[in-house]
This record gives C-alpha cells, sequence and structure tokens, in this order.
C-alpha cells in the first residue's frame, strides 16, 4: 500500500487506489453480513455494487462511509487509513455519500439545505460572530450547484413539499455541496418512476469526470451504462468482479441474480 | 379560542393588580405575615398563620387608635422565594414590621435584606444559631428557640440519667449539624460518649432502615435525633418495627414528639424522650387557657409552633402599645420588645438584649398512653434558658 | 460493618422491599413509554393519590384491606379520565406535548392533595395481621415490609405470566417492539394503550397504598420518588420490562446501601450511577431497539 | 438564514420598550421585579440555545445558574475582588464546568440527555448542599453589587441595578441573536433537524453541541452572578432540578427555538407567580383570598392551557396568527 499524500484534492496517480476496502469482514450478532470484501476504486472510476437484498450492499457502504467500524478489515481513502475515522472525519477527507431513504433537513427549503451543506464545504460552520446571510461565497455556490443539477427553480421551496425525484435529486446534491473525491450513492434511483430514473441517470452521467464513484443500484439497466466495473455481492460475499460486459456474461451472476430479476 | 381570551385578562388583571395594590389606608399599621403558605412547610405556615390571627383576636387588633392590618406573604418554603416575600412586603406593601419564618434557609436567606432595610422582623420559628449569634441583627428579634437552645441541656442531663453512649441522627443540613453538635457538646462533658452518627440527607431519604440497621450494629444506651414532621412520625413507626423500641432509647430534640405528630405516632411513641420549649401537657392556666381555645378553633391540640406565633402577637401587641402606637421608629419599637416580659402558655420568656433571642423554659417530656391515645408528660423543666452571645455584639 | 451478618440481611431486605416499590412505579411508566413514546411525569403524583385514597378509605371503612383495593382502583380511575380527557386527543400530536401536560400536572395535583387533605403529614396503621416483626435468620425485621417484598413478587411473577399468556400481552410484547407493526396487524392500539395506561396508574397506586404505613403520608412524597422511578427507568432501558426489573433491583440496592456506606455521596450516588450507566451504554442497560 | 422568524424584531422591541415604561415609571418593588424578570429572562434565553436551537433538552441548567452565583459569591466575600471581576470569574467557572460536563453529556441524547443533564444538575446541588465554606445548605450572604460611584450611580437602589440586568439581558439577547443568525447557529439548527445528514456532510457534530452547551453554560453563569448581586445571598437551591424545571418551563410557553419567545416566557412566568401568590391580587379580581396559597395550582393549569392551546408556546402561537392574518 503506497503512502504517498494522494487524498490531496486533485486525484493521485492513477496505480493508488483513491478508495481502497480490504478484506472487510462484519457481522451482526451471528449473522455474517460482510465477509472478507476488497473493493479498489481507482481516481475517477464509477463503480457499481449490486447483489440481493441481504447481500450486504448497505452495511459495505456504511463501513465504508464510517457509520460502522468492521470486526475486521481496513478502510484507506487517497491513501489514508480511515478505518477507525468518524464519518465527518472521512467526509472532510473527502468521501461524500447519498442515503437509500432521503435524509435531509425536510422543513427548510433547498438553498437552506444547500447553505448547509455548503458551510460545511467551506469550512466556516464554526463561525459564530457573523452572519450567516453575509457569508455570499456560500450561498453563491449553494445557487449555482442547484443551477447546476437543475434545482434552481425550486430553490426556495421547502423540501417536504417537494416531489420523490426532486427530493432524490437533493439528496445528491447535498453530497455534492462538498466538492468530493469520492461519492457514494445508495440507490440513487430507488422509488422512482421512469421518467425521474432518466434524469437521474443523466445528473449522474454529466457528473464531472474526476469524481470517483460508488453507486449501489437495484436497476441494472441504470447500472450497466454508467459504470466501468461492478462488484456483485452476494451473502456477504464477492461474488464477481468485472466489467458490466462481465458480469452481464457471467453464468453464475445470470443464475443467481439477474434471474431473479 | 375560549382559554386564550381568558388568559389575556388574567394577564391584564395581574398587571393592574400590581399597580392597585399599594393604594392602602395610611393610619393602619401594617404587619407583614412571612410564612411557608404553600412548598413543604405549608402545613406549619398554615399552623402559626391561625395562631397569629388568634393572637392578634386575643391582644387587640388596634392599638392608639391605629388598626392593625395583616399582610401575608408565601415564603413557598424556599429561601429565592423568601427573599422575594420579604421585599414585596417591605417595598409594594410598605408594612411596619414583618413576622413569621419557618425555615432556618428562608431566615437565612433574608437577613441581610431585612438588616439593611432596618425593618424590624419577629422570627417565630427558624432556630439558626447565627441569626441571634454572629450574623445578628438588631433588627430580627426571635420568639421561637435557637437550635442549640433546645438541647444544649440534654447532653448533661441524658448522662446523668445515666445514659453513657449515644448515637446521633440528623439529616444532612445546617439545623441538624447545629443540633447534634450542641448534644454532643454537653453529653461528651458531662462523661457520655458518642458511639456513632448518621446525616441520610434531607429531602432524600425514603426510608430509615437502613441508619437503623447501623444504629443496631453500634449498640448505644440511646439514640439522639432530630427529625421534625413527616420525618419524625416515618421515624418513630421503623424504629418500633425494627424492634429497636424495646432495646434503645430514643431521645432527640423534642419535634419528634411535639403535639403536631405524636398522635400519628400513636403507641410506637411511647417512652420516646425529647426535649423542646412547649409541650401541651404544660401545667399552667395559661397553658390550659390557650390549649382549650386552640382546640375549640381547630379540633386538635395547640403545638409549638402555634404558641411562638401567639406569642410574637402578643410582643408585637405589648410593643407597639409601649411606644403608643408610633411605627415612624422603628429602633424605639425593637427597644420596646426589650422591656416586655410576660407568661404565655409555655411559661414566662423576654427577649434577651444581647442577642435578641428569647430566655425560655426548656422542658424534658417522655410520651406516654393515656387510654388509647398518647401525650408527652413533662419529667423536667430547665428554667429561663439563655443563649450566650455566640459573637453577637449587640 | 459489612462483616455483620445481621447487618447484611437487614441491609439487603431493606434493598429488596425499596427495590419492590421502584419496581411497582417504574414498570407502569417504562410500558407506557415502550408502547406511547411519552414520559407520564405524573406518575409520582399517581402514588402520592394512591396514598391519600388510602388514608380516606381507613378513615371511612377502618380497614387497611379495604384501602388495598379501593385505592389502586381509584387512582387508576383517576388515570383513565385524563387518559379519556386529555392524552387520547393529543395522541397524534408530539409525544413532548404530552409530556409537558404531565409536567403540569405535578403542580396541579400537589396543590389539589393539599386542598383535599390539608398540608400536615399523616399516616396509616399497619393492618393489625401485619402489624410486629419476625426474625429473619436471627434478625428482627417488620412483617409488613417483608409484604411488601412479597406484594412485589406477586406482581413480578403475574406481570410476567400476563405478558406471555394473554392476548394483551402479546399486544405489549409486540408494541414496545414496533408500533406500526401492532397497527398493521390490525389490533386495536388504542385499546391497549389505554389498558395498559390504567394498568400503570394501578400499581402506581398500589405503590402508593403499600407504602403509606411505612412511609408517611405529605404532599411532595411525589417528587422524590418520582425521580427515583425515572431513574430506574432510564437505567434499566426505557421501553424493557426486564430493564424495569433489573434497574428496580439495582437502584434500590444502591441507594440502600449507599446510604450507609458511603454517607457522604448519599445524595448523589444514585445521580452518579445513573451517569455512569448512560455513558457505558447510552440508551440504558437493556435497550429497546427503535425498529425501523 | 435558518428558520424564518420575521416578529422578532418587533417583538423585541416591544419587550424593550415595555421594559422601559415600567421602568421609568416603577417604584422599588416593580424595580425588583424588572430585575427578576430580566436574569431570568437571560437565563432562559442561554437555555433557550441548547433546547431550541440545538435540540438539547436540559434538565440541568440550573447547575450553571448556581455556577455562577456561587462563584460571585466566593471571589467577593472570601477574596474581595471587584464586582466586575467576579462577574467574569462567574462566567468562567460556569463555562468551565459546562466544558467538562459537556463531554459526557453530549454523547447521550433524548430522554436520555434530559436525565443525564438532570444528574448533573444535582450533583452541583448536593455539593454546594454540603460545602460547608460555602455554608452548606444556609448559603451564604454579603455579596455586594457593582460600584459604579465613579458614574455617580449607586447600584444599591433597584432603580439603578434593575437597568443594568435590563440592559445586560438586551446584550445577551444581541449576543444570542448574532449567534444564532451566524453559519454556527445555522450548524445548531441543522443537527437539531437531522443530525446523521450533518455528521455525513462532515459536520463534527460533537464538538458543535459541546460549543453550543459551553457558551449556554457561561451564559447561565452570567445570570446567577446576576442574581447573586441582585439578592446579596446565594444557596443551594439556585441549583435544584425545580429551578431548572421552571426555566424549561418559561422557554416552552414562551416558544422554542426564539429568543425574544424565551424572554417572553420569562417575563410571563415571573409576573405570574408575583401576582397568583399575592392575596391581593385574587381579591382585585373577586376571588377568594386563598387561593393565593394554591397559586401552583393554578399555575399548572396554565400551563396545560397553554402546552394545549398553543404548543409552540406563546412567541409561536403569535407566528402562526400573524402568518394567517397576512394570508388572508
Amino acid at each position: 500500500m503506497s503512502t504517498t499524500t494522494a487524498h490531496a484534492r486533485g486525484h493521485g496517480s492513477t496505480d493508488t487506489p483513491i478508495l481502497h476496502a480490504e478484506a472487510i469482514t462484519h457481522t451482526f450478532g451471528s449473522l455474517l453480513v460482510t465477509d472478507s470484501v476488497t473493493l479498489e476504486l481507482a481516481p475517477g472510476e464509477r463503480h457499481g455494487l449490486i447483489g440481493p437484498n441481504g447481500a450486504g450492499k448497505t452495511t459495505l457502504f456504511n463501513i465504508i462511509a464510517g457509520e460502522i467500524v468492521p470486526d475486521s478489515g481496513s478502510v484507506h481513502l487517497g491513501g489514508v487509513d480511515v478505518t477507525r475515522l468518524k464519518p465527518d472525519r472521512r467526509a472532510r477527507l473527502g468521501l461524500a455519500r447519498s442515503f437509500q431513504h432521503n435524509n435531509l433537513f425536510t422543513d427548510l427549503t433547498v438553498r437552506e439545505n444547500l447553505s448547509i451543506a455548503g458551510a460545511i464545504a467551506h469550512r466556516v460552520g464554526h463561525v459564530a460572530w457573523r452572519a450567516f446571510a453575509r457569508h455570499r461565497e456560500v450561498h453563491a455556490s449553494a445557487e449555482s450547484l442547484a443551477v447546476a443539477l437543475g434545482l434552481e427553480e425550486v430553490l426556495d421551496t421547502v423540501v417536504r413539499h417537494l416531489s420523490y425525484g426532486t427530493q432524490r435529486q437533493l439528496e445528491i446534491a447535498l453530497a455534492l455541496a462538498l466538492d468530493p473525491m469520492i461519492l457514494l450513492l445508495d440507490e440513487p434511483t430507488a422509488g422512482m418512476s421512469p421518467e425521474e430514473t432518466a434524469a437521474m441517470k443523466a445528473m449522474i452521467a454529466a457528473l464531472p469526470a474526476s469524481l470517483t464513484l460508488l453507486v449501489i443500484e437495484h436497476d441494472m439497466e441504470v447500472l450497466f451504462d454508467l459504470a466501468d466495473r461492478i462488484t456483485v455481492l452476494d451473502y456477504g460475499k464477492v461474488l464477481l468482479q468485472g466489467t458490466p460486459r462481465e458480469v452481464r456474461d457471467s453464468d453464475v451472476v445470470r443464475s443467481r441474480y439477474l434471474g431473479m430479476q | 379560542m375560549n382559554g386564550k381570551r381568558i388568559m389575556a385578562a388574567a394577564l391584564a388583571a395581574a398587571l393592574l393588580a400590581g399597580t392597585t395594590a399599594a393604594a392602602n389606608a395610611q393610619s393602619d399599621i401594617k404587619i407583614g405575615v412571612l410564612l411557608p403558605y404553600s412548598g413543604v412547610f405549608g402545613g406549619l405556615g398554615k399552623d402559626q398563620d391561625a395562631a397569629i390571627e388568634m393572637g392578634f383576636d386575643d391582644f387587640g387588633r388596634e392599638v392608639a387608635d391605629r388598626g392593625i392590618t395583616l399582610v401575608k406573604a408565601d415564603t413557598e418554603s424556599k429561601p429565592n422565594a423568601g427573599l422575594a416575600a420579604v421585599k414585596k412586603l417591605i417595598l409594594r406593601d410598605k408594612v411596619d414590621l414583618v413576622v413569621g419564618i419557618i425555615s432556618s434557609g428562608v431566615l437565612a436567606a433574608v437577613r441581610d435584606y431585612v438588616h439593611g432595610s432596618e425593618t424590624p422582623l419577629i422570627v417565630t420559628n427558624a432556630g439558626n444559631v447565627d441569626i441571634t449569634g454572629e450574623r445578628c441583627s438588631p433588627w430580627i428579634v426571635r420568639t421561637s428557640f435557637s437550635n442549640a437552645q433546645i438541647v444544649r441541656d440534654m447532653g448533661p442531663w441524658m448522662a446523668g440519667e445515666g445514659y453513657g453512649t449515644a448515637f446521633l441522627m440528623a439529616f444532612d443540613y445546617a439545623a441538624g449539624h447545629q443540633m447534634m453538635d450542641t448534644f454532643r457538646e454537653g453529653f461528651e462533658a458531662s462523661g457520655g460518649r458518642i458511639v456513632g452518627e448518621a446525616y441520610p440527607p434531607l429531602g432524600e431519604t425514603k426510608d430509615f432502615g437502613p441508619y437503623l440497621a447501623q444504629v443496631k450494629a453500634a449498640d448505644p444506651d440511646t439514640v439522639f435525633v432530630f427529625f421534625a414532621g413527616g420525618p419524625a412520625i416515618k421515624f418513630a413507626k421503623e424504629w418500633a418495627a425494627f424492634g429497636m423500641k424495646d432495646e434503645v432509647q430514643l431521645s432527640g430534640a423534642g419535634w419528634l414528639n411535639s403535639a403536631l405528630y405524636v398522635k400519628k405516632q400513636g403507641a410506637d411513641a411511647v417512652g420516646t424522650l425529647g426535649a423542646l420549649n412547649y409541650y401541651p401537657s404544660i401545667d399552667t392556666p395559661e397553658n390550659h387557657a390557650w390549649q382549650e381555645k386552640f382546640r375549640a378553633a381547630h379540633g386538635r391540640d395547640g403545638s409549638e409552633f402555634g404558641v411562638a406565633a401567639y406569642d410574637s402577637a402578643r410582643l408585637i401587641v405589648s410593643a407597639l402599645e409601649a411606644t403608643g402606637g408610633n411605627t415612624d421608629d422603628k429602633a424605639a419599637i425593637v427597644k420596646a420588645m426589650h422591656a416586655v416580659e410576660f407568661t404565655g402558655p409555655r411559661g414566662p420568656l423576654r427577649i434577651d438584649p444581647m442577642t435578641n433571642n428569647v430566655i425560655q423554659n426548656i422542658y424534658v417530656a417522655q410520651v406516654e398512653a393515656r387510654g388509647d391515645s398518647v401525650a408527652a408528660a413533662i419529667r423536667h423543666t430547665f428554667p429561663a434558658v439563655q443563649d450566650p452571645p455566640n459573637g453577637c455584639t449587640l | 460493618m459489612l462483616l455483620d451478618p445481621g447487618f447484611l440481611i437487614v441491609q439487603t431486605l431493606n434493598g429488596l422491599q425499596l427495590s419492590m416499590l421502584l419496581f411497582l412505579l417504574s414498570i407502569g411508566l417504562s410500558v407506557v413509554f415502550g408502547m406511547m413514546n411519552f414520559i407520564n411525569l405524573a406518575h409520582g403524583t399517581l402514588y402520592m393519590v394512591g396514598a391519600y385514597l388510602a388514608l380516606s378509605s381507613v378513615r371511612w371503612f377502618d380497614s387497611y384491606w379495604v384501602a388495598l383495593v379501593l385505592a389502586p382502583l381509584g387512582v387508576a380511575l383517576i388515570g383513565a379520565v385524563f387518559y379519556a380527557v386529555l392524552l387520547r386527543h393529543m395522541q397524534r400530536q408530539s409525544p413532548m406535548r404530552q409530556v409537558l401536560v404531565t409536567f403540569g400536572l405535578i403542580f396541579v395535583g400537589f396543590d389539589a392533595v393539599r386542598m383535599v387533605w390539608g398540608a400536615l403529614p399523616h399516616t396509616i396503621p399497619i393492618p393489625a395481621a401485619l402489624d410486629g416483626s419476625v426474625t429473619v435468620f436471627g434478625e428482627i425485621y417488620p412483617t409488613y415490609r417483608l409484604f411488601i417484598i412479597a406484594l412485589g413478587v406477586t406482581v413480578l411473577i403475574a406481570l410476567h405470566f400476563g405478558l406471555e399468556r394473554t392476548r394483551l400481552g402479546a399486544v405489549v410484547r409486540a408494541g414496545v417492539d414496533d408500533r406500526r407493526m401492532v397497527a398493521a396487524l390490525g389490533i386495536d392500539v388504542e385499546r391497549a394503550f389505554f389498558l395498559v395506561f390504567c394498568l400503570g396508574c394501578w400499581l402506581a397506586g398500589l405503590a402508593g397504598v403499600v407504602s403509606a404505613p411505612v412511609f408517611s403520608i405529605f404532599p411532595g412524597m411525589d417528587m422524590s420518588i418520582l425521580i427515583l422511578t425515572l431513574i430506574v427507568v432510564v437505567v434499566g432501558g426505557p421501553g424493557s420490562l426486564k430493564g424495569a426489573v433489573v434497574g428496580s433491583f439495582v437502584i434500590g440496592m444502591v441507594d440502600t446501601y449507599g446510604q450507609v456506606l458511603a454517607p457522604e455521596l448519599a445524595r448523589v450516588t444514585i445521580y452518579a450511577l445513573m451517569a455512569a450507566v448512560l455513558l457505558v451504554r447510552p440508551q440504558g442497560l437493556f435497550p429497546v431497539s427503535q425498529a425501523h | 438564514m435558518i428558520g424564518r422568524d420575521p416578529l422578532h424584531l418587533p417583538v423585541a422591541a416591544a419587550l424593550v420598550i415595555a421594559a422601559g415604561v415600567a421602568w421609568y415609571g416603577g417604584d422599588f418593588f416593580r424595580h425588583e421585579v424588572l430585575a427578576e424578570i430580566a436574569i431570568y429572562a437571560i437565563l432562559a434565553m442561554s437555555l433557550d440555545l441548547l433546547v431550541g436551537y440545538a435540540g438539547l433538552v436540559s434538565l440541568g441548567h440550573a447547575a450553571f445558574f448556581a455556577a455562577g452565583a456561587y462563584a460571585t459569591a466566593a471571589c467577593t466575600v472570601f477574596f474581595g475582588w471587584p464586582v466586575s471581576a467576579a462577574t467574569v470569574a462567574a462566567v468562567g467557572c460556569a463555562a468551565a464546568l459546562a466544558a467538562v460536563a459537556g463531554v459526557f453529556v453530549i454523547r447521550v441524547s433524548g430522554v436520555f440527555f434530559i436525565m443525564i443533564t438532570l444528574a448533573l444538575g444535582q450533583m452541583v446541588y448536593a455539593y454546594f448542599f454540603k460545602a460547608s465554606e460555602f455554608g452548606k445548605d444556609d448559603g451564604m450572604a454579603g455579596i455586594p453589587r457593582p460600584d459604579l460611584s465613579m458614574i455617580g450611580l449607586d447600584a444599591t437602589d433597584p432603580q439603578v441595578f434593575s437597568a443594568l440586568t435590563l440592559i445586560a439581558a438586551f446584550g445577551v439577547w444581541a449576543l444570542l441573536r448574532t449567534v444564532v443568525g451566524s453559519p454556527f447557529g445555522a450548524m445548531l439548527v441543522a443537527i437539531h433537524r437531522n443530525e446523521s445528514r450533518v455528521r455525513a456532510l462532515g459536520c463534527p457534530v460533537p464538538r458543535y453541541k459541546l460549543a453550543a452547551f459551553v457558551l449556554a453554560g457561561a451564559i447561565g453563569g452570567f445570570a446567577g452572578s446576576l442574581i447573586a448581586q441582585h439578592s446579596g445571598f446565594v444557596s443551594p437551591d439556585l441549583g435544584f432540578w425545580t429551578v431548572s424545571g421552571e426555566v424549561l418551563i418559561m422557554v416552552i410557553i414562551g416558544g422554542m427555538g426564539s429568543l425574544v419567545g424565551a424572554a417572553l416566557g420569562a417575563v410571563v412566568m415571573v409576573l405570574l407567580r408575583h401576582e397568583l401568590s399575592h392575596r391581593a391580587f385574587w381579591e382585585a379580581i373577586g376571588l377568594p383570598a386563598d387561593l393565593a396559597s394554591y397559586w401552583q395550582f393554578v399555575m399548572g393549569l396554565i400551563f396545560i392551557a397553554i402546552v394545549l392551546l398553543a404548543g409552540d408556546g406563546l412567541y409561536g402561537r403569535l407566528l402562526t396568527t400573524w402568518r394567517r392574518l397576512r394570508r388572508s
């Protein structure tokens, strides 16, 4: 494992994985949910994570995001060991995530949601003596992000009045507000209509090429188009890792997973 | 929404009342009654309130053509609320004198304010030693007792009665420690030995069982306690239930067998020794007359709380008569109190000009069964007990 | 002292007796919290009212046993009225509001008791059959206190079987685990809430009656017991039946022994214990998993 | 920025004007009450920062009130410090206590936070109750007020001291208003609304909670210092949990999450207490004066009524009414 300072913004050399989860094992009680899973993501890679319900996708996600400390194994972010770091530290190291179930500030407006994320991203959250309104850089970047993601129409709408699809978009917008190196997306199209799914797909595809993506997705078609590589999890184990084509053609995957669709 | 309107009306009325209350007749002498009408000592406050009213009924509600108006304020049994209440009496109601105060915490809290305002205060219960000692004030007179005064002579007396060892128990607060320390001093000086002591937390002790086990283990000749009110009842009952009654003599500051609680302790209290400035069984015409009157009015025995409040009313009226109803010269009123001397239900008493504390008899009483009831019978009298100045330089 | 077996026996029985009293109080509070997600701060008031109703029953009927039956029923009735008049209409509002209403009731209850029964302390006599003492392992111990322990154990066993064997028990167990699931099963949750709430009130009233002959009855007796009960619930883990049992036992014992072994700290022992438990287990000893 | 609160300036202005009018025409007693209101308003506003903004419902805020009061007492009576220095020391002591305790208490949340802060408050209470150097349960007396003779004022005059406390309350309001309007305030609100999201966004949540706890504690200590100067006396019951409960009631009936609401709650509570326990008040409205000794009963009913009729407190009710009026 290289210990170069690859975590510095601007993405490290291509031979250092920007995200490296090594031999992650975790149990809940007697249930083995993640069994020696290893993931390596190169900078700018778009990586898909699939598997049936209970395959341990979300657990692995939470381990990478820092919500759960694994029983064994390690997580490195840009060469830095973050296995024991809290989620907020990882976020500050450039790891952002969306949630499977919308996890927003529902009684605040879109603008306020994005400004909160912006305040953290601009590292001004601790400023207690200067009015928030006067931190123009924060609000400006919130607005430009909204524009970039097509949320400018609803900037001053309270989140709980938004449609589900728009809330889902905001979910990702909040993560993007941090200007992360790595973005973890947990089922970005879950519960969406076909139109909303298409819009979401377009939005993800339009993300900057330098951004590393790890996406859990149920909709195979979404992943096959988006991902450079895919990891198939099954009962906590890695069943297969490869390109979308390899996964699509794999007999095992067909019988175990695609067949179930 | 009707509720809102009612609330608005209540608030408006509240503000209005604040502006109108002070406008009262000039000629009346106003006496502030500062008692806990609510809170933990609410019952005692009511007891003293009734006795003060009775006192002014008996000794006059008029002095030199000036009527006497009582203005009442609630201390809630809390120091800060008590301080707010005394300010209210002095500033808002503009009273000429203040009478009352049950708890020593409230007295400690109001002391500086009362002293600074130069308003005479007649304390009807709270027994903090330092209020008529180190922190004494020319404006604060006490008709009840000081904690030390009640138990000082009890130590030597108990030792003289043949009790060689004692276990001390009181709640862990200033009054508790004052009582125990005073008893210990006298008891040890007369050859007694303290074999153990326990100070349960005030207000948080639900059960004396744990402490009784401790007493049992220490095996003293007597256990000397200071508990009053609910805890006194509880202690006596648990004492009997744990089978201690026949093994160890229970004794204490006399609230243990006070008229207020002794009947509720019932047979469990029989044999208990206490020292106090008043017991209903004092055999004097003054006491019989007072008890008769109190029983007629309230259907129960008058207590030491009632007596102190009643005597306070008498002291105030006598002093005001001496000044010819003049309340402008407050110092003259206090001075007049020093000259007042009378025999009340509890016996002869006067105010000690050295400390402003009362000089009075202290009685030792033992509870005995009387028919199907119980009562404390006087066994010994310490006459005219007077506190040393304790650092007071009046 | 600790080497004196007599001291240990008496002290342990004292601890058990307090534990049982706390159990009667905390079990209702905890289950109501588990099912309805609100803490009834007027629970101590119900306990106090139970003691006062016992006082009145003894005055009228001259029998402790009548009081033991009537007073808890009276308290349950008060609880039922309170539920019907206030709580039922607040079901859909935030639990915080319900808690606040019960907070207001503490003040109302305190003064109401003073108005009806006066502010002076009272007691009721120990029933003749239980008066006196028995010898336990060579130590004299009050019979009535043994009765409290026995009563607590009886209630504990009855509740255990009630929960395991009855339909209401099944609903309660399920409701503590996952309220939505119970509702989804089409069970009349409302009715179950009501019954559990009344049962909790009944138990609080029962605790008030049984403690009346040992402790004195006075306005304000509700506060100290309320805090202690809340501590039991929190230490055990709100909503957990096992937690209420273990919490009562731990707090009862620590309080009883702590007062004598560490008198200097008597006032803080329990608080320190609770703080320590919460720092190690932020959800109490037996946390109830918050099912999604 | 976060949360729209269009009425806070008018209501704050109304409170300032009301205080000014009451002060100008007031007698001795009025000034005493005004000082009391101002001090409790400071305490309530500091608690509101925790309860209303950061969502940390504390039932131990009186710990800082007591700590500030006792620190002032100790510095002036034992060390003979000037009152101004003692006040600074009191704020520092309360902040230090909040920092040490805060490290522990912020680790739990919800009802557990309520209980652990209750434990904190009771432990502080127990300490002062037993501390013989501070006079145990009888407390300490002889605390002076600030010496203002160099500007020709006498702070022992209730009129001067009440003006001082009112200015202090206004200053605390302005300070806290700045804080809640800052990015830090926005973060507190965000943590309150959705802690896990804030954490995922990279915010070190515990540090923010701790900062809020320390700030609230420091201001609570300031209120404590003022009450010590006001009464000239401190006693352990300043730290008793019912004081924390009363301040919490002020915040709730006034309206959580709006500083003027908390101040309004303090005004209402202190006035109600004084009037409901005053026999002349009951006589004035034609009811038996004995009700004065059952004022807690009435207070409890009023509190329940406010919770039922105005769940967001008086200020919250005002906001909703105003919004409805504006819409129609």
